[in-house]
């Protein structure tokens, strides 16, 4: 989690610049759909977690 | 289950519809290998094409430029697809997670087979691509559009259809796959099994399944476009309909990273499994190495436009993708770290396994550190596209698909057949394969700095190639001989499989479970009873046991030590 | 591995091979004291009758404190070649200089053309000079181009400019470059464009001012009268 | 977690926790998938600043929000469907499992009779860009309905038959999970493609 936090805290100002350059709509399109997909999955892999922790809740007996 | 597990079956539910986890690894296994004789041919014709430009190869005739291209994008598509996947994550995964973990069977046996003969049906439908009016398809393994996305660009139709087929269908497939390999993690380890005592190699197929399974769909997304505008008319991709061609690099790519470990991931843990074997050893930081693995993970997920820095899109993406894609030097720094000190101060033996490990190490070190050139949004500028960056995922891909899948697969075959393999032939197939790969990719990275270009049908086309006429011809004649290499093996694997001395349940005194179960493991693995976990899977050498390693499923009592407490 | 680059003509090119150089470094300390590691753990260590192998885990911070090292010095190293990259990359594809000579690209299947704006700088009028596969270019001059493709990807290469430029069918991109030396030159394509890339090539040609100017003259006199 | 299942090659029935998880994963490639279209969306949309691009029809705003209507509530009756299981009314379960099915398949019909409209006032999967997308986007979401409605439909002819109960309420709860999915999607993509 500790990484996950790191590379957000790193990474993502360095991609939001990238948005106040880009002038045509047409470049706009592209950025928005990278910003889009690019927590997609770390999103996914959170929600997964957290809902197989509730389904098994009192199961887990390892940190 | 339709059918009962342990008495006598018919062929047919032995062999082809098979639910149990094993025979459908073999038969994974078996169709992997078949799909990297096909892929080694058309290698073959290719580097006949550029050792000897515009020359009859033996064996099929001249390789004219639209040959070539199909040569090209059909030998990407199966090498990485139908060799890659099959043999690394759907064998591996199959034989050793199970067993590794003490299930007795994967958690969905039924959709593990569906999951298989969707595979077939895949690969039938690619290889169909060779036969159909047209021919296959022409547009490089990345299928960039609008290439790939209309048929007046190549000529190329139904070879097109069949390409996206074949790979939906596959990722249909390993979707199941991917499913059932993760959820019988989950839920079917054994009393004992907690995460830090999980086996190294089932943490990396677990990795490899969880980068594929996140990366996918986008690619599946990707696919549908094109093929609607392969077959409906749409212009997604077209530019002169409205379309982006820059959306299909973006998804492909943003599937395609995290690939690259699907495929890297299982031969590191292959590797893992076997040093500390070998060595006698307990792996060095077993904890550093799974969150390293983590951390790969998640940075796959961030570097995907390193592939599309000159590809048009704003040069101001370039510099923070760029920064992401060399950090990812640092996990893979731990981990090859790790293993470097794993064999230290250890006891080595030098079995097949063993050489096929080390023999990972070293080269896809050459494939890691050239990366870094590569990553380096400038660096790019000149050797995009270039036989440098062909050298660069060779020296990954293969010590990955090969160096690392032949050392799991002689490290597992007396467990997978129950006897045991040639050690000498095991052994020359490892040199012949070990000197003829470095002889045929070391040089490329040195055609590709000189200014050569991928994909190109004909180098005698261009005047800044001339120095390379030579290089060009022995690195042909060093990948033939490195193909003609993997005959000791393929007589190997089926001799010993028939005639080879049976093999005890645990040949190389190793301490994870799959060596509990005889060999080869009965339907079910583990007889009547379930097996108890008491240690870490890595016990060897422990200063207070006379025994040299302590098998997991032995109860020692409280042990001390970091692995032990986990 | 980089002894054979082709010659480097450009004003920026010792930029990228000073990165190429560079990187070559550190990746090279990196690959013989790891490889030597490996070879000499090997040797060194094999099994001999009665040494038994030291039990470490690698689990403390004690004994892991090298490797934590070792990651320290990567992740500098990484960032330094991140932040020489970056310069390079601004100059070359990022902050482009106004340039004295424009030149428009025209990309087909199997094709280059080469547009230049005529005496009346500007494009698409009457007197545009088009010229095919051959790009002639003043030495010593800012050249700028604009980059399009009437059908797939193509993409403009000149190795020996260290420029490749990906070419996006229905879109207008831009490129520049700065060229030291006179002299014929290579022009490829370096994406994959279908049945004739490999005979996608096309000639740089570098003149002096006035080789350039007389090239110029004589091109717009035989293509107007 | 680490209570693993006596024996599961003599178990006929699957165990409840493995095959969520399925299928939980099972959604979360889905889930993928539809972020992948999204992206793809979202470089059209954003790209372009006419949208729709000129002489193409406006999207039925009005009666598709109606259509979003029938949709939650079919996730409703779903979850219905569980606690009456749950709560031991396996009879009373089939009868909102039905009633789920005839919603979702109604949701179809609508959509189905607005894409012919839509069709006579030219919007095709190759007039632009904007079509394609819309067909596909909204059509792949339709295709999931259908499954989902399939899904159902065969829970709830298991469920006729008894085979669940509150002791067992495995595949009720497994369709429901799929049903929550590609209701909870179609809220986004309405927003997405409807009202953006």
């Amino acid at each position: 989690m500790a990484l996950f936090t790191f590379v957000f805290a790193v990474v993502s100002p360095a991609f939001g610049c990238p948005l106040c350059f880009g002038s045509t709509p047409y470049e706009l399109g592209l950025y928005w759909s990278v910003l889009f997909l690019l927590p997609v999955p770390f999103v996914i892999v959170g929600v997964l977690i957290a809902w197989i922790r509730r389904q098994s809740d009192g199961n887990i007996k390892e940190g | 289950m339709t059918n009962d597990p342990h008495g006598p079956q018919k062929f047919i539910w032995k062999y082809i519809l098979s639910t149990d986890h094993k025979m459908i690894a073999k038969q994974y296994l078996l169709t992997g290998l078949v799909m990297a004789l096909v892929g080694a041919f058309t290698a073959y014709l290719m580097r006949w094409q550029l050792g000897y430009p515009n020359t009859n190869a033996p064996g099929w005739g001249l390789v004219t430029p639209d040959k070539f291209n199909m040569l090209v994008t059909m030998h990407g598509t199966i090498m990485v697809f139908f060799v890659g996947m099959p043999l690394l994550v759907a064998a591996l995964s199959n034989f050793v997670i199970p067993l590794q973990i003490g299930a007795r069977d994967m958690a969905f046996p039924r959709l593990n087979m569906l999951s298989y003969w969707i595979f077939v049906l895949s690969c039938v439908a690619l290889l169909a691509s060779f036969f159909v009016p047209g021919g296959a398809p022409a547009g490089g393994w990345t299928g960039y559009p609008p290439l790939s996305a209309s048929e007046q660009y190549t000529g190329v139709h139904w070879g097109m259809v069949l390409w996206i087929t074949a790979l939906a269908l596959e990722f249909a497939s390993f979707t199941m796959g991917g499913i059932n390999y993760l959820a019988t993690f989950m839920c079917l380890r054994v009393p004992g099994m907690t995460y830090f005592r999980v086996p190294m190699a089932t943490w990396f197929l677990i990795g490899a399944s969880l980068a594929f399974f996140f990366s996918v769909g986008p690619l599946i997304a990707g696919a549908v476009m094109l093929l609607l505008d392969n077959v409906a008319g749409t212009g997604f991709y077209i530019p002169a309909q409205g379309g982006e061609p820059l959306l299909w690099q973006h998804l492909f790519w943003f599937f395609g990273h995290p690939e690259v470990y699907v495929i890297f991931l299982p031969a590191v843990g292959c590797v893992l499994e076997i040093l500390p074997v070998f060595s006698r050893k307990p792996i060095f930081g077993y904890r550093a190495i799974v969150w390293s693995m983590g951390a790969a993970l998640a940075l796959s997920y961030i570097v995907w436009a390193h592939h599309m820095f000159i590809s048009g899109m704003n040069p101001r993406l370039a510099t923070p993708f760029s920064i992401t894609t060399i950090l990812i030097s640092v996990p893979f720094a731990v981990i090859i770290f790790c293993m470097l000190a794993s064999l230290r101060q250890g006891s080595i033996r030098l079995d097949t396994p063993m050489l096929w490990g080390l023999g990972f190490l070293a080269t896809f070190l050459i494939g890691g550190l050239t990366g870094i050139f590569l990553g380096s949004a400038s660096a790019d500028i000149y050797l995009h596209d270039t036989y440098f960056v062909v050298a660069h995922f060779h020296y990954t891909f293969f010590p990955s698909v090969f160096f690392g899948g032949f050392a799991g697969i002689y490290f597992w075959y007396p467990k997978l057949f129950g006897r045991r393999y040639n050690e000498t032939l095991g052994k020359i197939h490892f040199w012949m394969t070990f000197i003829f790969f470095n002889a045929t990719f070391w040089p490329i990275f040195r055609v590709g700095a000189g200014g050569m270009l991928r994909r190109i049908a004909d180098p005698t086309q261009y005047r800044i190639l001339d120095q390379f006429k030579e290089m060009n011809s022995m690195i042909s004649v060093a990948a033939f001989i490195l193909i003609l290499g993997q005959v000791p093996f393929v007589w190997n694997f089926f001799w010993s499989m028939f005639r080879g001395p049976a093999a005890d349940a645990n040949p190389w005194r190793a301490g994870t479970l799959e060596w509990l179960a005889p060999s080869p493991p009965p339907h079910g693995n583990w007889g009547p009873g379930l097996p108890t976990v008491y240690v870490g899977p890595y016990e060897y050498s422990r200063p207070d046991m006379a025994d040299d390693f302590v098998p997991q499923y032995r109860p020692v009592g409280v042990l001390g030590g970091p692995a032990g407490q986990a | 591995m980089f002894n054979n680059l082709p010659q480097n003509i450009s004003t920026y090119g010792a930029d990228i091979d000073g990165i190429l150089y560079l990187i070559y470094a550190i990746v090279g300390f990196f690959f013989v004291t790891m490889e030597g590691y490996l070879v000499y753990a090997v040797v060194r260590y094999r099994r001999r009758e009665g040494v038994r192998a030291v039990y470490q885990t690698g689990e403390t911070w004690r004994e892991m404190r090298w490797v934590v090292g070792l990651v320290a010095v990567v992740v500098f190293l990484d960032f330094l070649i991140d932040f020489r990259g970056a310069d390079t990359w601004a100059k070359v594809k990022q902050d482009f200089p106004s340039g004295d000579v424009e030149i428009l690209v025209k990309a087909k299947q199997f094709a280059w053309t080469f547009v230049y704006p005529g005496a009346d700088g500007q494009f698409d009028t009457k007197d545009d000079l088009t010229v095919p596969r051959i790009l002639h270019v003043p030495v010593h001059r800012k050249i700028r181009l604009t980059l399009t493709s009437e059908d797939v990807i193509h993409s403009f290469c000149l190795p020996e400019v260290r420029l490749k430029q990906d070419i996006l069918p229905g879109r207008r991109t831009p490129a520049w470059f700065e060229v030291t030396r006179t002299g014929t030159f290579s022009l490829v394509c370096a994406e994959l464009c279908g049945l004739g890339h490999t005979k996608m090539l096309g000639v740089l040609e570098v003149h002096d001012d006035s080789g350039y100017e007389r090239w110029l003259a004589e091109t717009a006199k035989e293509m107007f009268e | 977690m680490t209570a693993a299942p006596a024996d599961s090659i003599a178990s006929d029935r699957p165990a409840p926790l493995v095959s969520k998880v399925g299928m939980a994963l099972f959604i979360g490639t889905e889930a993928m998938f539809f972020a992948g279209l999204i992206s793809a969306y979202l470089v059209f949309r954003v790209g372009n600043p006419n949208w729709p691009p000129a002489g193409q029809p406006r999207l039925p705003v009005e009666s598709t929000a109606f259509n979003t209507l029938i949709l939650l509530l079919s996730a409703a009756f779903c979850h219905r469907a569980v606690s009456t299981l749950r709560a031991g009314l396996a009879r009373s379960s089939a009868y909102w499992l039905g009633l789920t099915a005839v919603f979702g398949l109604f949701f179809l019909v609508l959509q189905g009779r607005e894409w012919i409209r839509l069709v006579q006032f030219g919007l095709t999967l190759t007039s632009s860009v904007y079509g394609g997308l819309f067909y596909t986007l909204i059509g792949v979401h339709g295709l999931h309905v259908l499954a989902g409605t399939a899904l159902v439909l065969y829970v709830l002819k298991r469920s006729v038959e008894g085979r669940y109960s509150a002791a067992y309420p495995l595949g009720v709860e497994l369709a429901r999970m799929y049903w929550n999915f590609v209701v909870a999607l179609w809220p986004g993509l309405y927003f997405l493609v409807y009202l953006l």
